[in-house]
């Protein structure tokens, strides 16, 4: 509340920096991988016999390569950090003022690695071989680094370590313990987008079978091992996985929409399962080398589309309902304000700076609740729809469940007052439910209470589905 | 020199199809989970009772009377005997699975004839084992059974 | 084993006799005399140009059929038509991994929608429907047919408010079809209107008779494009012979499709896990009608172009509309030439203003 | 209802929406992180005058019929892809830097124009590939290339403008809450603010200068391969492109003037504003005269200096740029208010990798230069040899 809300119709803030942030992280790894893949090549080409067949399906290699990362890589790369700084400038900005060193070392890097890339490509048939492969190798160590850094970030957001606002230790944050197991898998990752690059360009030489079939030999040499050896290391990041997320992703809970199958498994099934479709594709390169065509090809590189969607979503879930984790909650409630009581329980709107005055009970009022609260998350009727969510609510459900959201594991705790929670819950039940006001829902609430000692029950999470 | 490559290659291809296969077991669990089956409720309340359905106390009221009737979606008899004692047990015959029957001075089973005393006991027929005894109580106009404590056949 | 003699040509395809695999095949191929057939299907060869990548559309919906059979299966295990919308929503809340079952069945009979529509189009203008083939082109449009009947009668089994009320208005068009209309409609619905007689009626018709149905159409498609080998566009006839490039049937073209397949079971994955099929409110036949309320994307267009004929002359609608399978029916009876006269071409440019209609209707219908 | 009064009371003030600096503060002392962002900012506007300048020049060169404008048409179609890509990759720092100095700004600003902040990237994306589509498509497809180069050009102009309307709303506080009424879905571009176009105008007018030099260089290396007709037509069309800017500068001076007066006034009284001005107009002239002495020599040092004066001006105009904007932000807002908590590990390994990464890519480059320029000496020479 700190900061106005980018409020995006259908899509929704979060969905946008993801579908930038996919993209990216897709071509990012495939930028370091095809590093390694140029350096090794460059070295086998030299062994080889028909070096110079293969050093032109290298230079080939080289061009798309270049074409297609310094294009996309680098401008998703800045994408994903405009959407961020839209879609949640607090924690963007905690972000930047703890790590800007570290970024502005990864830029270093990215200076680097665009400098040496346009050097060795540049200099293609000009240099000697020596000198293309230190550059090669020069690119890819340099590359690897600002993966070595980001994936500090990256892994922090998840799991902070010994980092927290009163001690702000930069490498303890850094360093923090999903930092080793998400750096390999990454590296990993970054072999097999190199390989299945390879192979693509493969299937772009004049035909010439033998040839052909002994680039593919080499790309899948790229792919195979590290996607058999993936799903050991994935064990490992697991055991750092926070408890929340583990149950999350076990079905530990019922979304309202989801079924028992929470978004978070759904998008882990869709990494492991694209990881073994990527096995058995490339495998079956190897079979039959002559008959993978360019679109065969480029359909592996979809698959691990895919697999890299199903892993970094399920990252991102698994932070839930965190933006950082243990620190700062999705709908910016700082996790150090929620033990005070009468802060969480005090009027919302009067603590945040940018909404426009509204009448209390009002649908206005509900609908600047759900803009400053909601909207980081839920859309109205896109991703991750409110609407249907709610399509089966009653006033005073949403009003009771609002009060006990957290206890579902995936949502932040609700900070404000009955009148602010009774406002949105109307708000929320209007697509449906037009009549109900948010002051007969709180009237009637409050008899409940005062009815019953017990004050407010807890909904047992099974019963959000169908509870009336 | 190129067959010994082709041959460990042919090898090296075998092991990755196994471990294709176990990535793809990756796919196959899901519809395993789907199919496996949901666990069974218990069916005796937390406070150890269960509603006795199909049988009201008018039905065994005198000695000598009993019915069939089920509890928690399974099957039982339910009878008072000489000595004026209401029994009940789960009615699934512990032979083949049918239901037995109650009739007056045994327990019969019409599938195997396999046959049981008024304590359950299997004396006749192929049944190995005595039918499995539940406790029964009436309580304001219904009747409840509840597990038999000591009983071996508790929980089958 | 000697006295099963098999054909000397065989002799020379088959894997040694001291393979497991050689040993078999000759057991077999001595007694089964289905040598011709198989050395058919082994030499058969797929063209090899531009417009190949068109020839995996069938391959992709023989695939996206079958997940639709097997997802099916796994559905019907809980489905219960006695109490519809319950039962799914066990499916989606209860039963493990239900829900995406449930998504992955959902998305891959759009896709498969989708794909009928492309490959349908890639054959008519690669003109494939010519003779020799116009049976795999009638057939095929049986199953483009089947398709669409599996959508519509798929659609009502959940039984939640969308799909009751674009069910009822679905059907309420064909009580506008002359004279045996309102017979036909009420025998869709097996009454005045839409109950869960019809969730019976439909239930039966998506999982017994359209799968027995397609099941049939789909071998004799399957066994009249073996039989004549892929058809080839004028363009690639026109190539002198050593231009002309093939690969074969078995093995290469099929393992290359894997590829494609795959990325195909991981999109649908993605989807289903992205955008899980969500099942609204219980159909309440008492309710009003929920807001944005359509039929599914593939009748849009109809829909929007029968809104175009409203009251009295909606039967002129209905006519239009039929017009159009109809036309697609007697096509390969009428456009005959090889390679395409000044006939064929027009044919080729009204196939462009259909397409185009046909996506503009259906973008309008969604709009609106 | 005290949530109306509060809110109310907060939309009459308007400024106390200004949100609450990051607890986390500074990591170094600010001088640093604003040294750092003036120069990478220069790199950058460096870069960015290169390439819109040489856009304009390629086109120019497309449509002129003689051979040797159309060479250096080749020149600059080969070289802006590199140009955009250097844009990005520079602009990175200083945006990171400007987000922690200014965040709390820069970031309500950027969600107020949201939707047309997040456009920069498409934007970008398809700027950057006319250019790369020019590059190696220029001969196998020549038809429409002008269009495609106009195109991108115009992205990239659109992209600056977007950003100036950011870093300009960034810096007025007092129109938040009213346009945050009016568009909450951040659908708004910083209207009524007269001196963007001219501010754009200011940022661009290096643009010529830097094209001119880049064909200066380009000369000066023709002279070293004996080429001097080549080299000295190359040195004097640079310089006559090079005085382009001057005229364009002078105008953007006078627009932003006269929309707005004050803001001037406020720049001249600032204490060290009349040094600034005095090091970039010093600077300029520099740049002017050795570009004008560069002409028709094959010596590297002329031209070095004529780019450090354009350097120079551009940066004393960045950090003029920055000590108005702290003026103009006051008294509200007082860098020195805001914690340090020092973070010096972190920046000693920044700066180390810093100067140790730039140390290996000039040796690099070094080593590669040779190759390089045999390589567009022989395409020359074949180029020359059609002609």
């Amino acid at each position: 509340m700190n900061y106005p809300v980018w409020d995006v119709p259908f899509l929704g803030g979060g969905l946008v920096v993801a579908i930038i942030a996919i993209i990216h992280i897709l071509i990012s790894h495939l930028a370091i991988g095809g590093g390694a893949f140029l350096f090794v090549a460059e070295f086998w080409a030299k062994k080889q016999s028909n070096g110079n067949l293969i050093r032109e399906w290298l230079h080939r290699y080289t061009k798309y390569f270049l074409i297609y990362t310094t294009i996309f890589g680098a401008i998703t790369g800045v994408g994903i950090w405009f959407s961020i700084q839209l879609a949640n400038p607090e924690a963007t900005s905690l972000l930047i003022h703890q790590f800007v060193f570290v970024w502005a070392t990864e830029w270093v890097m990215f200076l680097g690695e665009l400098t040496v890339l346009y050097l060795y490509f540049y200099g293609w048939g000009k240099n000697s071989q020596n000198m293309q492969i230190l550059l090669a190798g020069a690119y890819f160590v340099i590359a690897w680094f600002s993966l070595f850094l980001i994936n500090g970030i990256l892994t922090f957001m998840l799991t902070p370590g010994g980092w927290s606002l009163t001690d702000t230790d930069i490498a303890a944050g850094f360093f923090n313990p999903g930092f080793l197991p998400s750096l390999f898998i990454r590296t990993l990752v970054m072999f097999i987008l190199g390989g299945i690059f390879g192979i693509i360009v493969a299937t772009r030489v004049k035909e010439n079978g033998e040839f052909r079939k002994k680039i593919i030999y080499f790309c899948a040499k790229w792919v195979i091992p590290a996607a058999i050896i993936i799903p050991f290391l994935l064990l490992w990041f697991w055991t750092t996985l926070p408890d929340n997320a583990v149950t999350l992703v076990k079905g530990g809970t019922v979304g309202v929409a989801g079924g028992k199958l929470e978004a978070i498994t759904r998008y882990f099934w869709l990494a492991i399962i694209s990881g073994g479709l990527i096995l058995i594709s490339v495998i079956v390169a190897v079979i039959r080398p002559q008959a993978i065509s360019t679109g065969g090809a480029i359909a592996i590189f979809l698959i691990a589309q895919f697999g890299i969607m199903g892993g970094e979503f399920f990252r991102e879930m698994s932070r839930k309902p965190f933006v950082i984790y243990d620190t700062l909650y999705s709908n910016g409630l700082w996790k150090k304000n929620t033990a005070d009581e009468n802060y969480m329980k005090s009027s919302y709107l009067e603590k945040a700076r940018w909404d426009t005055p509204v009448e209390p009970l009002s649908l206005h009022h509900g609908e600047t609740i759900f803009r400053l609260q909601c909207v980081g998350c839920h859309t109205r009727d896109g991703y991750r729809s409110i609407n249907t969510r709610t399509a089966d609510w009653s006033g005073e459900f949403g009003y009771r469940w609002l009060s006990t959201m957290h206890e579902t594991g995936v949502m932040p705790p609700f900070q404000g007052s009955d009148e602010d929670r009774a406002a949105l819950s109307a708000y929320l039940i209007s697509a449906h439910d037009k009549t109900t006001t948010a002051r007969e829902i709180l009237d009637s609430a409050r008899k409940e209470e005062t009815k019953d000692t017990l004050s407010v029950p807890a909904v047992p999470a099974e019963n959000n589905g169908g509870a009336k | 020199m190129a067959e010994n490559e082709n041959k460990s290659r042919r090898n090296f291809l075998g092991i990755l199809g196994a471990l294709g296969l176990g990535w793809i077991g990756a796919l196959v669990y899901p519809i395993f989970r789907y199919l496996s089956p949901q666990k069974v409720p218990d069916p005796f309340g937390e406070d150890g009772l269960a509603l006795v359905e199909n049988i009201n106390p008018a039905d065994v009221a005198r000695p000598g009377m009993g019915k069939n009737g089920g509890y928690g979606g399974r099957g039982l008899i339910v009878f008072r005997n000489k000595s004026n004692k209401l029994k009940a047990f789960d009615s699934k015959c512990t032979h083949a699975g049918c239901n037995v029957e109650f009739q007056g001075d045994k327990i019969y089973c019409n599938c195997h004839g396999g046959t049981y005393d008024l304590n359950g006991k299997n004396i006749a027929g192929p049944p190995p084992k005595p039918l499995t005894e539940l406790g029964v109580e009436e309580k304001d106009g219904a009747l409840y059974v509840f597990r038999m404590v000591n009983d071996k056949a508790e929980g089958a | 084993m000697d006295k099963y003699e098999i054909p000397p040509d065989a002799e020379s395809r088959l894997p040694s006799n001291d393979k497991v695999t050689g040993r078999a095949a000759r057991f077999l191929l001595g007694r089964y005399k289905i040598w011709p057939i198989i050395s058919h299907l082994l030499d058969k060869t797929v063209p090899h140009y531009r417009h190949s990548y068109w020839y995996n559309m069938g391959g992709i919906l023989l695939f996206l059929f079958s997940v639709q059979v097997i997802t099916g299966i796994l559905l019907m295990i809980y489905y219960r038509p006695a109490e519809p919308w319950l039962s799914v929503q066990r499916i989606v809340m209860e039963v493990p991994f239900g829900n995406i079952i449930r998504s992955v069945h959902h998305w891959s009979a759009n896709l498969m929608v989708l794909t009928i529509f492309l490959h349908m189009f890639s054959t008519f203008f690669m003109k494939a429907y010519r003779p020799p083939r116009e049976f795999t082109w009638l057939t095929g449009l049986g199953l483009a047919a089947l398709t669409l009947l599996f959508g519509f009668s798929g659609y009502l089994l959940p039984w939640d408010d969308l799909s009751f009320f674009a069910t009822r208005v679905g059907i309420s068009e064909i009580d506008k079809a002359p004279f045996i209309g309102g017979w036909l409609g009420d025998l869709a619905r097996g009454g005045p209107d839409v109950t869960l007689d019809t969730i019976g009626r439909f239930y039966v018709l998506h999982v017994t008779v359209l799968p027995l149905l397609i099941l049939g159409l789909i071998s004799a498609h399957l066994l009249f494009i073996q039989i004549q080998g892929m058809s080839e566009t004028d363009s690639f006839t026109a190539l002198p012979p050593e231009k002309k490039k093939y690969s074969k049937f078995f093995s290469d073209y099929l393992f290359g499709e894997i590829p494609v397949w795959l990325a195909l079971s991981a999109l649908l994955i993605a989807l289903a896990a992205a955008f899980p099929r969500e099942l609204m409110p219980e159909a309440d036949p008492f309710a009003s009608a929920p807001e944005g309320i359509k039929p599914e994307w593939y009748f849009l267009s109809q829909f929007q172009l029968l809104k175009l004929f409203p009251g009295s002359i909606e039967l002129l609608g209905l006519v239009i509309l039929g017009l159009v399978p109809l036309s697609f029916l007697v096509l390969p009876f009428i456009d005959r030439s090889i390679p395409a006269d000044s006939r064929g071409r027009v044919i080729l440019k009204l196939g462009i203003v259909a397409v185009l209609g046909l996506t503009a209707f259906t973008i309008w219908g969604w709009l609106s | 209802m005290s949530s109306i009064v509060i809110t109310s009371l907060s939309a009459a003030i308007g400024l106390d929406i200004i949100p609450a600096p990051d607890p986390l503060g500074y990591p170094v002392p600010a001088w640093i992180l604003q040294a750092l962002s003036y120069f990478t900012l220069t790199l950058h506007l460096l870069a960015m005058n290169f390439t819109i300048g040489g856009s304009v020049i390629l086109l120019w060169s497309m449509f002129s019929k003689k051979p040797d404008n159309k060479d250096i048409g080749r020149f600059f179609g080969a070289g802006l892809p590199l140009g955009v890509s250097y844009i990005v990759t520079l602009g990175i720092p200083p945006l990171l830097f400007v987000q922690v100095l200014y965040g709390q700004f820069f970031y309500s600003s950027s969600v107020l124009l949201g939707s047309f902040w997040i456009q920069v990237i498409p934007v970008l994306l398809l700027a950057y590939t006319g250019y790369y589509y020019h590059k190696f498509l220029r001969d196998t497809r020549p038809r429409l290339q002008w269009l495609v180069i106009l195109a991108s050009l115009i992205l990239l102009l659109y992209v600056g403008y977007i950003y100036v309307n950011n870093l300009t709303l960034a810096m007025s506080p007092e129109k938040w809450s009213g346009l945050y009424k009016a568009y909450p879905g951040g659908g708004t571009l910083h209207h009524g603010e007269p001196t963007i176009h001219s501010r754009l105008l200011l940022f661009l007018s290096g643009a010529f200068a830097v094209a001119g030099i880049a064909l200066i260089w380009r000369g000066a290396k023709f002279i070293k391969w004996g080429w001097q007709e080549l080299g000295r037509k190359s040195q004097q069309k640079g310089f006559k492109i090079f005085l382009i800017s001057i005229p364009i500068w002078i105008i953007a001076a006078i627009g932003v003037y006269f929309s707005r007066p004050d803001e001037i006034s406020t720049m001249l009284s600032l204490d060290n504003s009349k040094l600034l001005l005095g090091i970039g107009i010093v600077s300029a002239v520099f740049a002017t005269l050795f570009a004008f002495l560069a002409v028709g020599k094959r010596g590297l040092i002329f031209p070095l200096i004529s780019s450090l004066g354009v350097f120079g001006a551009v940066l004393s105009m960045v950090i003029f740029r920055d000590t108005v904007r702290i003026k103009e932000l006051g008294p509200g807002f007082d860098l020195s208010a805001i914690p340090v908590n020092y973070q010096w590990g972190m920046f000693i390994i920044f700066v180390v990798t810093l100067v140790v990464g730039l140390a290996f890519l000039i040796f690099t480059f070094v080593k590669v230069f040779p190759a390089l320029a045999e390589k567009s000496r022989e395409r020359l020479n074949k180029e020359t040899a059609a002609v």
